[in-house]
């Protein structure tokens, strides 16, 4: 529980914020833990990577639409 | 209080650096629409290396001119539809006549739909480079000349390019005018 | 009431006057209209209503469940549970889910209105404050379609008629089963060009083309409006079409041509100055009295008057240069190509020598029309 | 308990009152002071762009021109938004925040109090000179509360001058009060009130004022470039010069989508705050309450041309802000979930606060809806810019932000002023605003779908009938507004004394200090109540 959490950790917690629903246990890790520049520069990875992802979203849609 | 002032600063300089980003957006959009071809924005122009056309289709260009508000010139497309194979240079031209007793300064802005063809228009030369001097009663006929791009879409069969004609003769300075008189 | 007594806006079936338009007035729904594309929007239109509802029903089924047996009043104690991340997974899960079936049928109308295989016919259509321009651009014909409610309904000095605010003086006449491209664009601000049954609403933008497609598949009168805030008479500039066979459509496209010469061979022919100011006042009525207002007295900081002005009441060349060929940096347009050289005349006319102007001279038609075709290329030499 | 009692008897002795007389507000420094102006300020101008609301409904009650001309009628519903948006929702969420996060987080006043002091001065300069040019020349802006160029440029009336410099002065205005909410939060909690106990409204208010410093200056500079085009020259917004007028659009939404959240994160905070009193239960999913605040605030970013899907964006990227907008509405889902997760199985009582917030989570849910079917691109050339999209955002304004204000005033007001509200006037306001949102608002649904375009002063006749019943209701709404107004004096007057809790399942710092609140608080950091520890 005291450590720090990981990358992945990190990464998932942010994720699970874009999702919208995180435990109590792992918000209070990461509020413990966590320094808050590390999450907001993983956020911005991810809403970089959700950009990019639904750009590819959209270019599966076209191609099976035979656009 | 100074650890407010350090989260002060920083926050000041964010909202001053969103202010300069609302000004960036201008060259983000027109980059934006390069890539995209969002709008129709022509960005295209200038001499292109010729190379061999494709034969295998043809495609339907619509010219249309179009007059914006208290432009009373006499403006319109030589040639209404141009069937053009992709990398098939094309000349053209369309014809200007002010009417009105007085000297007017036009300037033609080009834009092409569907947007996404945009990119593969290329205008070799175009009137709309340039501002549109014209003495009453003067008439001038303005060349145009493009290609169409050989990677233009397949699902892409006709496109339209307008030009829809400005008048900013309040806004030019007198320059262009007695530029054009001179000449004359 | 309900939903079956959806009606294309404004179709034949029609009730004449206000009082009986009971039924239509409560109209809920969107219209299914008369193309592929409408109907594909109507049915998805329907489909993400009632998804919308199941999860209501759910959602607000659950919390007022919950108000009635969860009051303190009933007895109500208060457990203490705050937290099931596995609940929360689930009720995020399930959504995405029906995102997801909603976006499927969603892409595939967006594709199919995205059509862009070659058209049969292309229409331009041009926004004006607060009129639409129509060019048939295969055909050389265009023409201006303006409001024709007359202004006593409006400021109710008369009864209301059934297509109220919904009908111009010239249909934009359309044949069913062609495939159509409208290629829109503006003079002036941002419109936007709307018909309903058609699924068809474009911004009209200056400077720039847009395109839309549509396929009408059964003939009728559709009506629509401008849906982009266009300045002080935007909910005045409606769409009209009429669609007719093919057949019906090309003899209507000779008989325009025969009308236009016809138009065109009576400016040639001498006008007394009574005809003059009687055409001339119902041109000014349509296409002037917006911002000069009926009686000429201008909107004072936007629209000058024109009574008594000193445009109207000094040389005829100046005044009839300004309403040609507008003046620019103000809102007062170019009219050379949106009005006759008759009514040209009769308006130029009309201003001269109404509301107390009176100058007694008359503009005639013939030196209105060879201002208009001036022949090219002589100031050059 | 006792060690908060002590401190407060301390605050006492190093403490003065309130100055006397007009200086008292023109200089105070207290949040308190400054938190009731900004509230009594939004609401002088909720009942100023209420009466234009009125003008509007008014003339709309009958097909035909009666009362107003259609120049007249633009300057209305122009006026009616900016006001509505800049000058009512937004200052009263930030009264709301200046009131209650000091008390929230157990500090003693904002972080910068000086310029607590300005942000608020500026709000009423900023309004004068936007109201004043409805009497000027050429009339008040006419273009609509998202002036797009070219009618609020090249076609503006010559006021547009001055709005454009009075919505500086509220950009500058919401960006210091953001500033300060940013500093109180993160650097002024009482010891033990770590990041994670923070109250939720606090929670959503850290995250709008974020929004806020990103987007007000965006929003500023787009305002800039209409200043520049119409007076130096340059042509951002002008195709005749270059320009291109969608480009205005792109910018404008590039603030006004973010600028949508702004105005009704706060209100998911205050409803946070009230449902779980009401229910007498822990507010289900905190956690992902948070989460999800930050998740709509990051993806608001990235659906602004959700709004232009007509102005003729290419395939690809209709589907890209389709796709983007309809994701949003997962985060959304996931609150409203909580919501009523929080009511089942508590214990719950229906005050007037409690009331608002229930209708809240119903009605703002029904303007959710609206919301996902706008997103899908294809039915939303249907729905664009008719009255199905003015139904939709009053939804979520209206019995949105507006209601989750009302609610939030009913809730703290017995705190504010030491006494509770009369129920049955408070109960008496909440139903005819029901009753009146409704009559006014879901109607609107019906002549959108039926084909009715927004901002029209006149209307085709089968429109008639559901805009007469619209009409009628929005005068219930904005009459039965004077019982809010007559509440709030009668509150502040007298009434029954509140006790410091002065709702029975109230939890929070707020509430461990008398009623009314004393006008120094937390001159010492309090210890946090064994509830919060």
């Amino acid at each position: 529980m005291s450590d720090k959490p990981t990358l992945w950790q990190t990464l998932l917690s942010v994720l699970s914020g874009f999702f919208g629903v995180q435990s109590e246990r792992n918000r209070e890790r990461d509020f413990r833990n966590g320094r808050p520049l590390y999450y907001i520069l993983t956020g911005l990875l991810m809403a970089g990577l959700f950009v990019v992802g639904v750009i590819l979203l959209v270019r599966w849609a076209l191609s099976l639409a035979g656009v | 209080m100074s650890a407010h002032g350090r989260l002060v600063r920083r926050l000041v300089l964010g909202s001053v650096l969103m202010f300069g980003f609302g000004f960036a957006l201008v060259p983000l959009y027109d980059v934006f629409c390069e890539v995209t071809g969002l709008n129709g924005k022509i960005t295209n122009t200038g001499p292109v290396a010729i190379s061999a056309m494709d034969t295998s289709r043809q495609i339907k260009v619509r010219l249309i001119a179009v007059h914006n508000e208290g432009m009373p010139w006499d403006f319109g497309p030589m040639d209404g539809v141009i069937r053009a194979h992709p990398g098939e240079m094309k000349q053209t031209a369309f014809m200007a006549t002010n009417p009105t007793g007085r000297r007017m300064v036009a300037q033609a802005i080009p834009s092409v739909a569907p947007a996404e063809a945009a990119q593969y228009l290329h205008k070799v030369n175009c009137f709309c480079f340039e501002q549109q001097a014209l003495m009453a009663g003067e008439s001038v006929e303005m060349p145009l000349l493009f290609v169409i791009d050989k990677k233009l879409p397949e699902h892409i069969r006709s496109l339209t390019l307008s030009y829809t004609l400005f008048d900013i003769s309040p806004e030019v300075s007198s320059a262009v005018l007695a530029e054009k008189e001179q000449r004359l | 009431m309900g939903w079956k007594i959806i009606k294309t806006i404004g179709s034949g079936l029609g009730l004449t006057v206000y009082t009986a338009t009971a039924s239509a007035a409560w109209e809920v729904n969107l219209t299914p209209g008369v193309t592929d594309v409408s109907r594909s929007v109507f049915d998805l239109h329907m489909t993400i209503f009632w998804i919308c509802v199941a999860i209501a029903l759910v959602v607000f089924g659950v919390m007022f469940w919950s108000i009635f047996h969860h009051r303190k009043s009933r007895g109500a104690k208060a457990h203490h549970f705050h937290e099931n991340t596995m609940v929360e997974v689930i009720w995020t899960i399930i959504p995405i889910i029906i995102l997801v079936a909603m976006a499927v049928p969603a892409t595939a109308t967006l594709v199919q209105m995205y059509d862009t295989s070659e058209a049969e016919l292309d229409v331009q259509i041009t926004g004006y404050q607060w009129k639409w321009r129509y060019d048939y651009l295969d055909h050389e014909l265009n023409f201006f379609s303006n409001l024709s409610t007359p202004r006593d309904q409006i400021s109710n000095e008369a009864d209301k008629q059934e297509h109220y605010l919904l009908e111009v003086d010239r249909h934009l006449v359309l044949p069913v089963e062609t495939k159509i491209r409208f290629l829109l664009t503006s003079n002036d601000v941002i419109h936007s060009w709307w018909v309903p049954a058609l699924a068809v609403k474009k911004d009209a933008i200056p400077g720039f083309i847009n395109e839309a497609w549509t396929v009408i598949n059964e003939p009728g009168i559709y009506r629509g409006q401008c849906a982009e805030l266009c300045g002080k008479d935007h909910g005045f500039m409606p769409v009209v079409i009429e669609a007719v066979s093919k057949d019906d459509f090309n003899q209507w496209l000779a008989d325009a041509r025969v009308a236009e010469q016809a138009e065109a061979a009576a400016a040639e022919r001498v006008w007394t100055l009574d005809e003059l100011m009687q055409q001339g006042e119902q041109v000014y009525l349509r296409a002037c009295a917006a911002c000069h207002l009926p009686n000429g007295a201008g909107v004072p900081g936007a629209f000058p008057a024109l009574k008594g002005s000193a445009v109207a009441l000094g040389d005829v060349a100046a005044h009839i240069d300004i309403v040609l060929n507008g003046k620019s940096g103000t809102a007062m347009q170019a009219f050379r190509d949106q009005l006759s050289a008759t009514e040209l005349a009769a308006v130029i006319t009309y201003e001269r020598n109404a509301w107390g102007n009176s100058l007694g001279e008359a503009v005639s038609p013939a030196q209105i029309a060879r201002l208009l075709t001036p022949s090219t290329g002589e100031a050059e030499q | 308990m006792s060690t908060l009692d002590t401190t407060l008897h301390a605050d006492a002795h190093e403490h003065h009152g309130p100055a006397k007389g007009m200086g008292r507000w023109l200089f105070t420094t207290n949040h308190k002071d400054i938190g009731s102006m900004y509230l009594w300020f939004s609401l002088l101008m909720f009942f100023v762009g209420g009466c234009m609301a009125l003008m509007i409904r008014a003339e709309l009650f009958q097909p035909g021109l009666q009362l107003i001309e259609p120049g007249f009628f633009n300057q209305m519903t122009t006026m009616h938004g900016l006001i509505m948006v800049f000058g009512a929702v937004m200052p009263a969420f930030v009264g709301l925040a200046n009131w209650m996060v000091p008390m929230m987080i157990g500090a003693p006043d904002m972080a910068l109090p000086r310029m607590n002091n300005w942000s608020f001065w500026i709000l009423p300069f900023a309004f004068a000179m936007l109201i004043s040019t409805l009497f000027m020349e050429g009339g008040a802006p006419n273009f609509g509360w998202t002036f797009y160029a070219p009618l609020s440029t090249t076609y503006a009336p010559p006021s547009v001058t001055y709005f454009i410099f009075a919505i500086h002065m509220m950009g500058i205005s919401s960006i210091m009060g953001a500033i300060n909410i940013i500093a109180t939060i993160l650097n002024m909690r009482a010891p033990g009130m770590t990041m994670m106990k923070l109250p939720l409204f606090c929670w959503t208010w850290l995250i709008t004022a974020f929004l806020l410093i990103a987007v007000m200056p965006v929003l500023a500079g787009v305002v800039t470039m209409m200043l520049m085009d119409i007076h130096f020259g340059t042509s951002f917004f002008d195709a005749g010069g270059g320009g291109d007028p969608v480009l205005f659009q792109h910018v404008f939404w590039f603030f006004g989508h973010p600028e949508v959240y702004i105005m009704i994160l706060p209100a998911f905070g205050i409803i946070s705050q009230i449902i779980p009193t009401f229910a007498r239960k822990r507010l289900f999913g905190y956690a992902s309450m948070v989460y999800a605040t930050a998740s709509i605030a990051v993806l608001s970013f990235l659906v602004w041309a959700h709004h232009m899907f007509t102005v003729g964006i290419p395939l690809a990227g209709e589907l890209f802000f389709m796709y983007a907008t309809m994701l949003i509405a997962v985060p959304t889902g996931v609150k409203v979930f909580n919501w009523v997760a929080t009511m089942f199985r508590g214990s719950m009582t229906f005050e007037t606060p409690m009331l608002f917030a229930l209708a809240f989570v119903v009605l703002f849910t029904i303007g959710g809806f609206s919301g996902l079917m706008l997103a899908i691109a294809p039915v939303d050339f249907q729905y664009h810019d008719t009255y199905f999209v003015v139904a939709h955002f009053h939804y979520v304004l209206v019995p949105g932000a507006i209601f989750s204000i009302m609610a939030g005033v009913y809730y703290w007001l017995p705190k504010w002023t030491g006494h509770m509200l009369d129920e049955r006037m408070g109960k008496l306001h909440f139903w005819l605003s029901f009753i009146g949102v409704n009559i006014t608002f879901f109607p609107m649904h019906f002549i959108g779908l039926a084909g009715m375009p927004r901002r029209i002063p006149d209307y085709a006749l089968q429109f008639a009938d559901f805009n007469m019943v619209a009409s009628i209701g929005a005068f219930l709404f904005g009459l039965s507004q004077l019982i809010f107004l007559w509440n709030v004096i009668a509150c502040v007057r007298g009434g029954r004394k509140a006790e410091a809790r002065a709702w029975e399942g109230a939890e929070g710092l707020e509430w461990e200090i008398p009623s009314p609140a004393p006008y120094h608080t937390f001159a010492t950091p309090p210890q946090l109540p064994e509830s919060l520890r």
